[in-house]
Order: C-alpha cells, then sequence, then structure tokens
C-alpha cells in the first residue's frame, strides 16, 4: 500500500515535466516549494505542539539571502539554497529563544508580531531588499549550467524538496522527534524525562524556520522577482491551512495538504466570483466532517470500502 | 522640534490615540470573551464587525430604515448569526475533533464566506461610512481636539467593558462561561448547557463587534476589507494579556497611542509596524502581557 | 429510581459496554465494581450523557434519559463525581462551589449546603480563595464530591471517590454517604477497594469486560468465595 | 513557424486581472472594459477578418498566482499576445518572464513603472497613468495654478508611492518649492500623526496621493482641525466622488479642494459617455449593481485600442515582432484619456497628462490645463 | 541497618511557601539506599510538594536537596533524569496521543546511545528487550500499542510507573501509584516494588494513602502533617504512634489496616 503510493508519487514526479506545460511545472514548483513550507509547519505545530505564525517571515529571509547570495555574489544555486536556510534559522534560533519564554497563544501571538515586523522590514529596507520595488532574482547558477525555465528548475526542486521530506521523516522518528512529542503531550512529565524543555522547542523552532528558509531557497531556483506583498501574515495563514486540512500532526498530512489546497486554490481562480465563498466553505466543511484531515479521511472510507 | 509642539504632538497624539484604541478594544473584548469560553481565537471576528456595519449600512443608507430600527435590528441580525454560526457549525467541529487548531481554521473559513458575501452584494468597492450616530462637533481637551463621536466610542468601550466584567466575574451566567472554557466536561456535570453557554459567548460578541462597527465607520470608513483592523485587535488583546477584560481595553488604548506616537516622534512610516514592537517588547519584558495573570506553574 | 436496560456504548471502533442492565432502588447505596477497564466509568458517563449509548435505555424515575441532554440529567436530579479530580482549575474553591449548585437560583439553600461542605471538609474552608488547580490532590477530591452534592441530587454517582484519600477521609467519606442516604440519596458507587464498598451497599453489580457478570446482594457477595477470589482479589 | 494563439480566422489574448478578492475594485471592470472593446471591434468585422478571442485569467493581484496565470496563457493557452495587470507590484513579477520568451505584454491599468522603466521591447503600460507623472503633476499644479511654495505630500509606502514620490521630487526641484512628506501604510486608520506633522510644516497646500480611505481621512481629519489651505486629491482616490463627500463628513470638508483626473472629460461629461454606455449595453445585469461600473472601469478602454490598433498596422500576417514594432510606434488620441497614446523608442508609458477639477461637494469646475511631469527617466 | 550507610537522598530543612501558605516547613528526610521509604500524612500535608521540590518543579525557599552526596537543589528539572532521579504524578501526566510504548521509550530519553543509528531509530533496538521487560513486569502487555488516552484510570497509573522505570533510576518517587488500583494489582504491584528494592537495588520514595500497601513494603516511613513531620520509624512504629493515629490512619484502619 505505502509502497504502492511511493511508486505513484514517483512516477507523476518523473512523468510530468515530460508531459505537461512549463505552466504545470511552475505549478508543481510552486506546491513542491509550500510543501516544504508545510513541512517545517508540522515540525513545530504538528510535532511539538508549539505555534509559529512568523513562517512567512522565515520563507522571507530565506528568499532574500539566497536570492541575495545568488544575483550578487554569484554563488553556486545549492549554495545559496543553504545560506538561505541558515539565515532563517539562525534568526529562528534567535527569536526563539526569546519567544519561546512564552506559552501556547502568548508564543503564537509574539511569533505573529515578529511576522508582521519581518514584513516591514522587508518592505522598508530598500539596500537590501529593494523595498516595495520588489527584488529581482537572477537564474540560479551552477558552474556552467543555469536555470531559466521552470523545466531546468524543477529537477532540483523536486531533489530539494525530497531532501526536506527523507528529513522530516528522519527528525520525526529519532529520538529529537519523540522528544518534541513529549513536549507537546506534556511538558512537565517531559522533564521529568529528562527532556529539556526549552531546549527542545527552540531546536524545534530553529528546525522549522530553516525548512521555511530552504523553501525560500527553492523559490529563487525558479522565480525571477519577490514582493514583499507575499510575504504576510496571509501567505503563514496559507500554510497552516494546508497543515490543517491535510491532517495535523501526520508527516503524510503536511505534504497532501500542500498539494490538495494548492491545487484547489490554482483550480478557484477558474470561478472568480465565487472564489472567497468557495474557500471559506471548503475550509468549514473539512473542519466539520474531515477533521482529521483530508488523508485520514480518505484512509477511512478506502478501509470502510474494503471492509464492506 | 520646539516644547510648543512637542507638547502639542503629546496632547493630540495621545487623545487621538485612546479614540482609536477604543475601537481596538471594544474588538479585543469580543476577542477576548470567546477566548475565555473556548480558547479559540477568532480570526473571523473582524469579517463579523465588518458584515455587522454593512448590515446597518444597508438599513440605514439603502433600505432607509430609521436609526431606532436599523440599530436594533443590526445587533439582532449579529447576534443570531454568529449564535448559529456556533451553533451549526463549530458544534459539528469540535465533535468532530475538539482540537483548538481546528475550531480556529474553521473561523477563518468563517472570514472568507463573510467577505465572499459581502463583496457578492457590491457594496464593498467604495469605501463608505453612514452617518455619524453622534454629532461629530468638536470638542477640545487640552490643547487636543476630538469630537463627540470620539467621545462616545471612548465611553462605549469603557461601558462595555465594565459590562462584560461584571458579568464575568458576579453572574452566574458569567461563572458558567468561565467554567466551559476551564473545563468542559466538569462545566457539563454541573448541569451548565454548553451550547446555550456558547451560543451566547458568539452572540454578545458579536454584538460587541456590531456596536463597534456602528460607531466607527465614519472614523475608519467601511470597506470589505475593514475586518483587518482585528489585527490591531488582537494586538490590544496580547498586550492586555489575551484572557483580560480590563487589559483587552487598556492594551487597545496602548496599541493606539503607539501608533500615534511613533507616527508623530518617529516616522509615519512606522505606525504600522508599532503595534507589533509593542507586542514584542511588553511580551519580553512581560511574558503574560500587561494584565495576564503570572503564568502559574502547573501544580501536579 | 434508576433502571438502566441493556446499554452499549463504545469509543470509536472499540466498545467499551456491552448490555449492561442495573437498577437503583430508591435511596439505596448500589456498587459497581469490577477489574481496571471493565467498564465503570463508561457507565457513570452514559448515565451523566457524556458518552453516547448505542444501544439500551436508561430510566430515571420511570422517565428515559438516555437521549436527554448532559445538563437535562443534571436538571433531573444526578450528580456525579467524576474520576480524575476535574476541578475548574482556575477558579477558587467558592467558585467551584457555586458552580455545583448551578440549576439553583435559592440563595440562602446555596449558603447553608456551602456550610455544610465546610462542616464535611473543614480544611476547604480554610482553601477557599485558593485556586482549585493548586490544591493538593486530596483536597481536590474533597472539593469535587463537595460541589456534586451542591445540586442537591436525589442521584449520586461516585467514581472511585476514596481515591487519593486520607484513610481518615475515607473514613469519614464513608460516613457522610450512610448519612446522605440515610437523608434518602440513592448512591450509584463504583470502588476500586470492593470490601469497603459492599459494606457500604445493599447491593453489587460486578462488570467485567463491559459486561454485568455477577451481580447480587453485597452480604452475599461479600462472603462468596468464588466472586471473591475471582474479582475482588 | 506557425505564431502562437494565431489561427485564419481568430486571435487569441490572453487577459488577466484581479477578479476576485479584495483588489477586485482595481481589475475587475477594467478587463470587463477591455474585453467589451474587443466584442465591438468583432461585431465590426474583426481585425484583417480575425476575430478576437478573449482568454481570461484571475491574478488575484498577488505576483505568484499573476505569474500562474501568465504562464497558463502562454503556454497552455498559447495566446498570441497579453493583455492584462492592474497592480503594479504583481504585473512586475512577471516582467523577466514575458521579456525571455519574447511575448508581448500591454498592461490594463496597472501603472506598472517598475516594468516599464528601463524600458523592454515586449512590455507596454501605463495606460491610466504613469505614477511619475501622478505625483509630478500634482506638484505642477500646486505650484503654477496654486503659486504653493511649500507643499504638503501624503503618499503610500508601497511601490506606488515610491514612483510617485519621485515624479513629485523631480518638480519640486524644477519648480523649486519644498516638500513635506509623509508616506503612510494604505491600511492605516488614524491619520492623526501624519496630519500633525504636515500641518507643522506650516504648508500652502495639502497634496494627497493615496487610496480613497486614507485620503478621506486625511480630508476629515484636516476639516476637523480647521485647516484650511487647498487639499488637492489624486486620481487614485477619486473612484466615487459623492461617496467621498459622505466619507469626510458633508461639503464643509470640501471647501478648498481639487482633483486630479486622468480622463478626457469629468466623470459622466459627454466625451466619455459613450464608454458607460457600452458597458450598459454589454453587461445589464452588472450595470444594475450599486458601484458598477467600478470607477477605473474606462481605462480598459485604451489599452485594448492600442492593441487592436497595432494589430491593424501589423497587417494580414501579423507576428509577435510586427506588433511589438507596431505598438512601439503608436501616438493617438483614445478620446477617453486625458492625454494621448503615445509610445516612442525609449517609451512604455501610454499616458502622462492629468487634468484637475475643482469640487466643493455637489459642482466639479474643470481647471484649465493639461499638466505632467518633468521627470524623466535616466538610464 | 539503613540508617548507618550514607543516605541516598537527603532533604536537609526544607522549607516553601506559597503566598501566606506554608505548604512545608523545616522537613528533612533521609532516604537510605535500597530501601523503600514511605511519606505519608494526610491530605495537604505537604507531600506532593516535597516531591515537586526534589524533582525541581518547585523551588524551595530555604533548605538543601542533596543526591547520592551531590547538591541538586538548584540543578533544573530536567537533569533528574540523567542523575537517576526518576518520579510519577498523582493526577497523571502521560503523553496522552501516544502509545504506551512510545511513553515508555521518552521515558528512556537518556539512554538511546551514542550511536546515530540508535539515536536516529524509531525503535531503538538496544532498548528492546529491556522495555519488553518493563512493560511484561507492569503488566501492560496487551496494550503495547494503546494510545495513553485510551488507557483506563488504573493502566494509565501503572505507565506512569513503566514510564519512570524507563529511566532506569538509581531513586523512583511514586506518588499515589496504587490510587485507582484493585486489590489485585496493589499485590501486583506490592510485588513488583519489593522486587525493584530487594533484587535491583533502587530506592524507592513513596507517597501513598493505600496503607496495605504502605505498610507491607516499606523499610521506614515519615509522616508529614501540616508541612511538618510528626513522625518517623518502621512501619509498625509508626502505626501505633498515637499522633499519627489521630492526624492520619483513623482508628479503624490503625486496627485492620
Ligand atoms: N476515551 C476513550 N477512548 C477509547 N477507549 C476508551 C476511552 N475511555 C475508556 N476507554 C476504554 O474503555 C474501556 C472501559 O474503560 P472505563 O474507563 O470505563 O474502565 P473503568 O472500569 O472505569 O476502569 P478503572 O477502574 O481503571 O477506572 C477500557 O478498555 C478503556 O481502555
Ligand atoms: N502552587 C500552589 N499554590 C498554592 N498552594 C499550594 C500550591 N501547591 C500546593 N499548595 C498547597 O500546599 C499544601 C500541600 O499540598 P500537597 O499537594 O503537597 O499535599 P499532599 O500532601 O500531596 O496531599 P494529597 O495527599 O492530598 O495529595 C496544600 O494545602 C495545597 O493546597
Ligand atoms: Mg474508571
Ligand atoms: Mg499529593
Amino acid at each position: 500500500m505505502r509502497f504502492l503510493a511511493i511508486a505513484v508519487a514517483a512516477a507523476v514526479l518523473i512523468a510530468l515535466p515530460l508531459v505537461t506545460t512549463g505552466y504545470v511545472v511552475y505549478l508543481a514548483n510552486l506546491l513542491l516549494t509550500f510543501t516544504v513550507l508545510c513541512l517545517g509547519m508540522h515540525i513545530v505545530i504538528g510535532e511539538t505542539g508549539q505555534f509559529s505564525l512568523a513562517h512567512a517571515a522565515f520563507y522571507g529571509i530565506g528568499i532574500y539571502a539566497a536570492g541575495i547570495a545568488g544575483t550578487t555574489f554569484g554563488t553556486p544555486f545549492p549554495v545559496s539554497i543553504l545560506i538561505g536556510g541558515l539565515a532563517a534559522s539562525a534568526i529562528g534560533f534567535v527569536i526563539g529563544m526569546v519567544a519561546l519564554r512564552m506559552r501556547d497563544i502568548y508564543l503564537a501571538l509574539a511569533t505573529f508580531a515578529f511576522g508582521e515586523a519581518m514584513q516591514w522590514v522587508f518592505l522598508n529596507w530598500n539596500a537590501v531588499t529593494g523595498g516595495p520595488n520588489g527584488l529581482r532574482i537572477a537564474p540560479a547558477r551552477l558552474f556552467g549550467l543555469e536555470l531559466v525555465t521552470d523545466k531546468d528548475a524543477y529537477p532540483f526542486v523536486v531533489a530539494t524538496a525530497i531532501a526536506m521530506l527523507v528529513l522530516t521523516v528522519i527528525v520525526a522518528r529519532a529520538r529529537l522527534g519523540r522528544s518534541f512529542r513529549a513536549v507537546r503531550e506534556s511538558e512537565i512529565a517531559a522533564q521529568a524525562m529528562g527532556v529539556p524543555v526549552r531546549r527542545t522547542k527552540v531546536v524545534a523552532f530553529g528546525i522549522s524556520a530553516f525548512f521555511a528558509g530552504i523553501a525560500g531557497g527553492m523559490f529563487t531556483l525558479f522565480s525571477t522577482y519577490i514582493h514583499p506583498d507575499s510575504l504576510g501574515f496571509q501567505t503563514t495563514i496559507l500554510v497552516l491551512t494546508m497543515v490543517v486540512v491535510g491532517g495535523l500532526g501526520s508527516i503524510g498530512g503536511a505534504v497532501g495538504g500542500a498539494i490538495a489546497f494548492g491545487l484547489i486554490s490554482e483550480l478557484l481562480r477558474q470561478a472568480p466570483s465565487f472564489q472567497e465563498i468557495a474557500y471559506g466553505a471548503i475550509l468549514i466543511v473539512f473542519m466539520m466532517y474531515a477533521p482529521k484531515g483530508l488523508f485520514a479521511f480518505l484512509a477511512d472510507r478506502f478501509r470502510g470500502a474494503r471492509h464492506a | 522640534m520646539d516644547k510648543d509642539l512637542i507638547l502639542l504632538f503629546l496632547q493630540q497624539g495621545i487623545v487621538s490615540g485612546m479614540v482609536v484604541g477604543s475601537v481596538y478594544a471594544l474588538l479585543a473584548l469580543s476577542i477576548v470573551m470567546i477566548f475565555k469560553t473556548s480558547e479559540v481565537p477568532n480570526f473571523a471576528q473582524g469579517e463579523i464587525f465588518m458584515a455587522a456595519g454593512y448590515c446597518a449600512l444597508f438599513l440605514l443608507v439603502f433600505q432607509a430604515t430609521p436609526v431606532w430600527l436599523a440599530v436594533p435590528l443590526t445587533l439582532v441580525v449579529a447576534f443570531a448569526g454568529a449564535a448559529l454560526f456556533r451553533r451549526v457549525v463549530l458544534t459539528q467541529v469540535s465533535r468532530a475533533s475538539g482540537s483548538p487548531v481546528n475550531l480556529v481554521i474553521a473561523t477563518l473559513g468563517l472570514s472568507y464566506v463573510l467577505k465572499g458575501l459581502v463583496r457578492r452584494t457590491g457594496f464593498g468597492d467604495t469605501p463608505r461610512s453612514f452617518p455619524a450616530l453622534v454629532s461629530t462637533d468638536g470638542v477640545m481637551i487640552g490643547q487636543a481636539s476630538i469630537t463627540r463621536l470620539d467621545v462616545a466610542i471612548f465611553l462605549t468601550a469603557l461601558a462595555v467593558m465594565a459590562f462584560l466584567f461584571c458579568l464575568f466575574a458576579y453572574t452566574k451566567v458569567g461563572r458558567a462561561m468561565r467554567a466551559v472554557g476551564m473545563n468542559p466536561k466538569a462545566a457539563r456535570l454541573m448541569g451548565v448547557d454548553l451550547q446555550r453557554i456558547h451560543m451566547l459567548v458568539w452572540g454578545l460578541s458579536a454584538v460587541v463587534s456590531a456596536i463597534a462597527a456602528l460607531l466607527i465607520s465614519p472614523k475608519i470608513l467601511m470597506t470589505a476589507e475593514m475586518g483587518g483592523i482585528v489585527t490591531m485587535a488582537f494586538a490590544a488583546a496580547i498586550v492586555g494579556g489575551f484572557t483580560s477584560l480590563p487589559g483587552a481595553v487598556v492594551g487597545g488604548f496602548v496599541i493606539g497611542i503607539a501608533e500615534n506616537l511613533v507616527g508623530l516622534f518617529i516616522s509615519s512610516r512606522a505606525i504600522v509596524v508599532a503595534p507589533f514592537v509593542a507586542i514584542m517588547l511588553v511580551l519580553i519584558v512581560r511574558p503574560q502581557g500587561l494584565f495576564g495573570g503570572r503564568v502559574a506553574i502547573k501544580k501536579v | 429510581m434508576l433502571e438502566i436496560r441493556g446499554i452499549s456504548a463504545s469509543y470509536g471502533r472499540i466498545q467499551a459496554i456491552a448490555g449492561v442492565t442495573l437498577s437503583v432502588p430508591d435511596g439505596a447505596v448500589v456498587a459497581l465494581l469490577g477489574a481496571n477497564g471493565a467498564g465503570k466509568t463508561t457507565t457513570l458517563n452514559t448515565i451523566s450523557r457524556l458518552v453516547p449509548v448505542t444501544a439500551g435505555s436508561i430510566l430515571f424515575e420511570g422517565r428515559p434519559i438516555e437521549r436527554a441532554s448532559s445538563h437535562a440529567v443534571v436538571r433531573a436530579g444526578i450528580s456525579q463525581v467524576p474520576e480524575g479530580r476535574e476541578v475548574f482549575r482556575d477558579m477558587s474553591v467558592r467558585e467551584n462551589l457555586e458552580m455545583g449548585a448551578y440549576g439553583r437560583s435559592d440563595r440562602a439553600g446555596i449558603r447553608q449546603d456551602i456550610d455544610r461542605a465546610f462542616d464535611y471538609f473543614p480544611i476547604l474552608k480554610e482553601r477557599l480563595q485558593q485556586k482549585a488547580g493548586t490544591l493538593s490532590g486530596g483536597e481536590q477530591q474533597m472539593l469535587v464530591i463537595a460541589r456534586a452534592l451542591m445540586a442537591r441530587p436525589r442521584l449520586l454517582l461516585l467514581d472511585e471517590p476514596s481515591l487519593g484519600l486520607s484513610p481518615v477521609l475515607v473514613e469519614k467519606i464513608f460516613a457522610i454517604i450512610r448519612r446522605l442516604n440515610a437523608d434518602g440519596l440513592g448512591i450509584l458507587l463504583v470502588e476500586q477497594n470492593a470490601s469497603v464498598a459492599l459494606g457500604a451497599s445493599s447491593y453489587a453489580y460486578i462488570l467485567e469486560n463491559g459486561e454485568v457478570a455477577v451481580e447480587g446482594r453485597s452480604a452475599d457477595l461479600r462472603h462468596d468465595d468464588s466472586v471473591r477470589r475471582t474479582y475482588i482479589g | 513557424q506557425q505564431e502562437p494563439g494565431l489561427t485564419p480566422t481568430s486571435i487569441k489574448i490572453g487577459m488577466f486581472a484581479p477578479l476576485s478578492g479584495a483588489n477586485m475594485a482595481y481589475g475587475f471592470d477594467v478587463a470587463n472594459a477591455a474585453k467589451m472593446y474587443y466584442d465591438k471591434i468583432n461585431k465590426e468585422g474583426g481585425i484583417h477578418g480575425r476575430k478576437i478571442e478573449v482568454v481570461l485569467e484571475d491574478d488575484r493581484c498577488n505576483a505568484n498566482d499573476l505569474v500562474a496565470a501568465v504562464k497558463k496563457l502562454v503556454e497552455q493557452d498559447q495566446v498570441f499576445i497579453l493583455n492584462g495587470g492592474s497592480c503594479s507590484a504583481a504585473v512586475v513579477a512577471a516582467k523577466e518572464y514575458v521579456v525571455r520568451n519574447k511575448v508581448p505584454l500591454v498592461m490594463l491599468n496597472a501603472s506598472g513603472d517598475g516594468a516599464l522603466y528601463p524600458p523592454t521591447d515586449y512590455i507596454f503600460g501605463a495606460f491610466s497613468i504613469s505614477q511619475y507623472a501622478v505625483g509630478g503633476a500634482m506638484i505642477d499644479f500646486a505650484a503654477k495654478t496654486l503659486g504653493a511654495k511649500k507643499i504638503a505630500y501624503v503618499n503610500h509606502d508601497d511601490a506606488y508611492g515610491a514612483w510617485n514620490l519621485e515624479g513629485a521630487k523631480a518638480d519640486a526641484e524644477a519648480s523649486k518649492v519644498d516638500l513635506a512628506v509623509e508616506s503612510v501604510n494604505p491600511t492605516i486608520n488614524d491619520v492623526t500623526a501624519p496630519f500633525l506633522k504636515l500641518r507643522a510644516a506650516n504648508p500652502d497646500a495639502l497634496l494627497i496621493v493615496t487610496y480613497a480611505r486614507p485620503a478621506a481621512l486625511m480630508i476629515k481629519k484636516a476639516a476637523e482641525m480647521g485647516f484650511n489651505k487647498p487639499i488637492i486629491l489624486s486620481v487614485t482616490g477619486t473612484a466615487n466622488l459623492s461617496q467621498l463627500m459622505q466619507n469626510v463628513g458633508g461639503p464643509d470638508a470640501l471647501k478648498n479642494f481639487y482633483f486630479q483626473d486622468v480622463l478626457a472629460d469629468l466623470p459622466g461629461g459627454p466625451k466619455i459617455k459613450w464608454v458607460y454606455d457600452m458597458y450598459k449595453q454589454s453587461y445589464p445585469d452588472l450595470a444594475a449593481k450599486p458601484d458598477h461600473p467600478q470607477a477605473y472601469m474606462p481605462y480598459g478602454i485604451p489599452s485594448a485600442m492600442s492593441i487592436v490598433k497595432a494589430l491593424q498596422a501589423a497587417g494580414p500576417n501579423p507576428t509577435r515582432e510586427k506588433v511589438l514594432d507596431a505598438m512601439k510606434t503608436l501616438n493617438f488620441d483614445s478620446g477617453v484619456m486625458a492625454g494621448p497614446v503615445v509610445f516612442g523608442p525609449s517609451e512604455r508609458a501610454a499616458n502622462k497628462a492629468t487634468i484637475f477639477i475643482k469640487f466643493d461637494g455637489t459642482n466639479q469646475t474643470l481647471q484649465p490645463g493639461v499638466y505632467s511631469s518633468r521627470w524623466k527617466f535616466k538610464g | 541497618m539503613p540508617e548507618l550507610r550514607t543516605p541516598l537522598l537527603s532533604v536537609e530543612n526544607l522549607t516553601i511557601a506559597f503566598g501566606g501558605l506554608v505548604a512545608v516547613r523545616d522537613f528533612s528526610i533521609a532516604v537510605a539506599p535500597g530501601t523503600i521509604h514511605a511519606l505519608i500524612g494526610p491530605n495537604g500535608a505537604g507531600k506532593s510538594t516535597t516531591f515537586n521540590c526534589i524533582s525541581r518543579l518547585y523551588r524551595p525557599n530555604a533548605g538543601r536537596i542533596l543526591f547520592d552526596g551531590q547538591d541538586i537543589t538548584r540543578l533544573p528539572s530536567s537533569a533528574m533524569a540523567g542523575l537517576g532521579i526518576a518520579r510519577s504524578f498523582q493526577n497523571l501526566e502521560l503523553f496522552n496521543e501516544l502509545t504506551v510504548y512510545e511513553n515508555i521509550l521518552i521515558g528512556a530519553h537518556c539512554h538511546c546511545g551514542a550511536s546515530l543509528r540508535d539515536r536516529l531509530s524509531a525503535r531503538p533496538p538496544h532498548l528492546a528487550a529491556e522495555i519488553d521487560r518493563i512493560i511484561e513486569r507492569t503488566g501492560l502487555g496487551a496494550y503495547r500499542e494503546t494510545k495513553a488516552c485510551n488507557l483506563d484510570f488504573g493502566h494509565q497509573k501503572l505507565l506512569e510507573l513503566a514510564r519512570a522505570l524507563a529511566i532506569r533510576p538509581r531513586l523512583l518517587l511514586l506518588d499515589e501509584p496504587a490510587a485507582g488500583l484493585r486489590n489485585r494489582e496493589i499485590a501486583i504491584l506490592d510485588g513488583l516494588l519489593t522486587d525493584l528494592a530487594r533484587r535491583d537495588g533502587l530506592t524507592i520514595l513513596l507517597v501513598e494513602h493505600v496503607m496495605q500497601l504502605v505498610m507491607s513494603i516499606s523499610d521506614r516511613v515519615t509522616v508529614l502533617n501540616f508541612g511538618t513531620k510528626i513522625a518517623e520509624g518502621t512501619p509498625q512504629e509508626v502505626k501505633s504512634n498515637p499522633a499519627v493515629v489521630e492526624a492520619y490512619l483513623g482508628k479503624e484502619t490503625a486496627l485492620h489496616g
């Protein structure tokens, strides 16, 4: 069953650029980028039970860092992506250390405030980010190779996304992942089991920022322009929605949510006049009738069908 | 900058800040109410506020309904709509999962639906206001000039806060509202009708938001996007500790004043970021907010 | 006063109780015993309507309540002392007690009953303004019992009331139970300590894997060796 | 090699605009206007026998969605030419892509200066007006006609604001006037601070270059605080004048008030009546709704006209290159806008002309003259 | 003679107050290695509070806590497991959404091995045998893959104990482990705790109200009332101490329990 799913996914990923247009590949690139954002969100919310509403900010830091590295200093793109991830996680660690003195709702709101403040910084730090004029991003380079089209970028986007997925699985299965979940379930008990709660939370926060930064780096592989408008709270909420709709707390949910929701959102562009209503209604209906997420819902149906 | 100017700026900045802060405060009160009883930050509060405003606009301006009828009608609609949403949608959501995040996402869904509906009416494109319910003649406070409407907004925020405070602290229903938030299972065992309490809370909170909308459409103008102001209300609630009603009001003032003082003494560009910097400062100094009780270590 | 006929309840796919039938006669103390996980708590929760029943019926004083809402059940006169010390953590002891009287509006009576609670558990009076969440385990247990009595129920469902109480207090709790029963209160008692429970009750049911395995007069069960060996241990 | 989107009987135009969400007001009816103009051309027989086929996409005014829409139109729908973009920051995101793929992009009503300067061979825009010209013309008018020496200027803190301020600064320098600038966020709720600061500079005129909502808040605040110098509102904030009057609390606030416009006539004036009539005829259902047509609707016409003109000029066997060449030499009066559409070898912004109108709450009085900016792009 | 050996845990002059309420006052206790030491007392006497001080959840106002000669009064709570101090919670603090197995695995957090493979593995092989043994000893075998929140109360209490054992503690602090258990399970617990102390050499500090357990397994009993020590000695000594009977045991329990 799982093997089948992986095989199908692999076949789709390989076939995609061969049978479709650059438009579809662009969507795929974007969705894979959001998948990595969702994985980062999953680590902090799904695994550790902490809220981070600054995801778009870390994503932005990743984009600007990777974009500037590649465009101004001509670093090869694997390095740029890594710079994006490291820059975001460095700031994530610092913010985490300050913010994690707070609990639940306060933490959520403090990160929210940080996200908003960061967007303002993107908009006003003209010298670095280009401010309201946005930042042009040169095509990604690696030695002689230059990624110009979406199809050029696609293999690398896919590879990065898969690497991050594998990394998520490893982290979740490992001792670190267990300590994340312990913190999520009971901080007091986790402490008594020898889990340093605060440090664990900071690490989760930093890793999640790292993922967001890497996603930012991925974005620079196939995009030529970034504007602070795309880095606001809306984006964080979109990622959160994807994670919840896919199924909070499971890696499959995070991936599936990103893809399903990205597609829904793209399809809704075809029905502009009812778009917002439809979007809202989908969220509501999902929460009412498939609260464990799309994938749990489908799996249940599937199982039910087999039993019947 | 000379001294007189600084003095004038300070006075006007603080007084105007308190007025806009009152608006934030009213919305923050709506948010805090719901949060106290269900641990759900209601992401649709801004849109409930917006939709209530459009409801009043429609009645007052386009149907020419007299004020004495339009105002209560709006409040009733707001109450009923919110209570119904709580009853029909959120009941099912919490029955299905119980995770607060799911409830939050459902409120997010509501916010999109309301925005979409208002836009469908076609009234949402132009910023609008309806005639002020209170006269807008000027009043001087020191060197600061504001309007009677501003004073009314300020007093309303205080009155609503006092009302809610008494409700929560001193009445049986209010106690039940808190109990439901703390331990729903035990509350049911006490004979509390969870549904009714939740509907009541949502209804009341929508009414508070509707009052805010009625008062301030001349102040900030109505657009389909006006719900975005809820960000400031969240900021106010956070600064105030998120579960404290007086905190919400003081938080509103702090944010309003911070916006103005930052705008006056630092830069107009920084106005938007002022509330968030204020949040971060407050939370760094006092992680539980100004009025939040001490973050007690859980007793085991 | 309480008649349960063949009720079943499940959590998702797990069936917790299946076809439990039991009754509490007017003003009687009935014990419900059984191993850990036998379904005792679930049975009480179906009566309080916290867990939906999938089959069977529950009659309280002749009226069916298996479809009623939990608050209606409380109004009808059934209070539960839940396991796990479900206090309102951030409310003071006084407020917790007042919540117990939620369905009542006779101020004088409530005040009287609060005094009675202090009579039973003097320590609560000393802790009046303390937040319930910071009480000691036993203090919380006392509070939960006192709170349930604030509703002036006619039937009291007790889920392991002696849990975590000092031996003196256990004695006292059972003395209180006897006193309340003498005043006409019906009691359905879930209790791990079988000999104590059988001593305090007139009739008893023993649950096993969600079904009633044995029932009988408490005095008989107490002296039945096979029952002792198999179920009470 | 076959040009995409072209058959003997049809020519495919890819349009994109915000058709949903918060920014719908900036593009929905603008796209409708362009569409109805294409319909008119089709009814008249099309272009060299080809009927125009429109594919319309929602770009949500958001960079990611806009790029998706553009890529879909170009790669999936294989359109011949792109006609879209109502939001400046978002449309700039498509710049590299269309240039690299050599697809002509004719914007709808986005000023889009960020994609027009430095000029490329493929992108044309500012059919409503270039933001540089908006800011410059405001200063020009205030200095020349009102004789202002010290000018208070409020703009947005976004790309729009940055561009119009640059134009304003160029003209301020040329006219030797002092500028006191406050940049505010479009979502501002309380304009007390920027207003007090501007008033403290003791200006001869207050120029407001913002959207309608902040503009109304500013005018209202000025009235409340007894400010009696002239107030001039840029075209960005003039969407609905009667509503503006109500929003500022009545005509008292408009005692000394002017607004900028880029249409050829007063709103509702005879010169542009045909556009509104055509709209009513084409979209009777929409026209019956409140607030429709949306204020910027007419801006869609000149952009469609330009495409039609360029296609006609490119002859019966058009290629993208031929059309682009024709675009570069366009010079015609649309009859809709205050100034003609003029492109040139290094000029990609269609309109730079504005008019000013005095408004007291009921009467509109056209001020003589057409104003523009002295700002020049320095490569 | 346990008293002669240096204590594994000694609490010296511990005092902690909440607002005006002094929950524990000038309390000292020494727990000899390898013994089961019970701490009993009326409800609200300060037993759990003492535990919370030892496991560093509360910061005492005065006094010292020594573990194996080392002063741990200022160490962070999460360092306790590493030292070998494990505890259970009277009101349950389980990892509710995780399975029984995972709960226990997190108990073994400090023993996840140094090799990368052990650290990355979802079910570290080097722990498998140990965890199996713990599950078997605590009678949770049928519930390995059950989520903790879906267990009944009694089994949740056992899981608390199992998880604490996975820490491989030298000192086990048990807060009411028998609450909610039936006689039969109490008998099993009795055997298990004795076994742990006698065979595995664990030191156990036990807070419990089930006298039948306390009296049967404890080497020593300390009685706390209103935050101060009122008696200490062997179970027999304590049981016949009139002050203890008065404050805590009650006449009936003293006679039969
Ligand atoms: N929320 C739940 N979800 C799933 N299963 C549950 C849930 N609560 C209880 N169960 C299961 O239902 C069965 C009956 O549980 P119940 O709590 O009624 O037992 P009990 O007799 O009260 O036991 P104890 O004496 O230990 O409290 C048990 O097997 C338990 O695992
Ligand atoms: N965080 C706190 N704030 C205020 N009072 C507290 C706090 N923690 C404990 N107390 C008080 O300190 C006293 C001792 O509590 P503790 O929990 O230690 O009792 P205990 O001996 O464990 O009793 P039990 O056997 O009932 O669990 C109690 O009266 C309790 O109300
Ligand atoms: Mg039970
Ligand atoms: Mg205790």
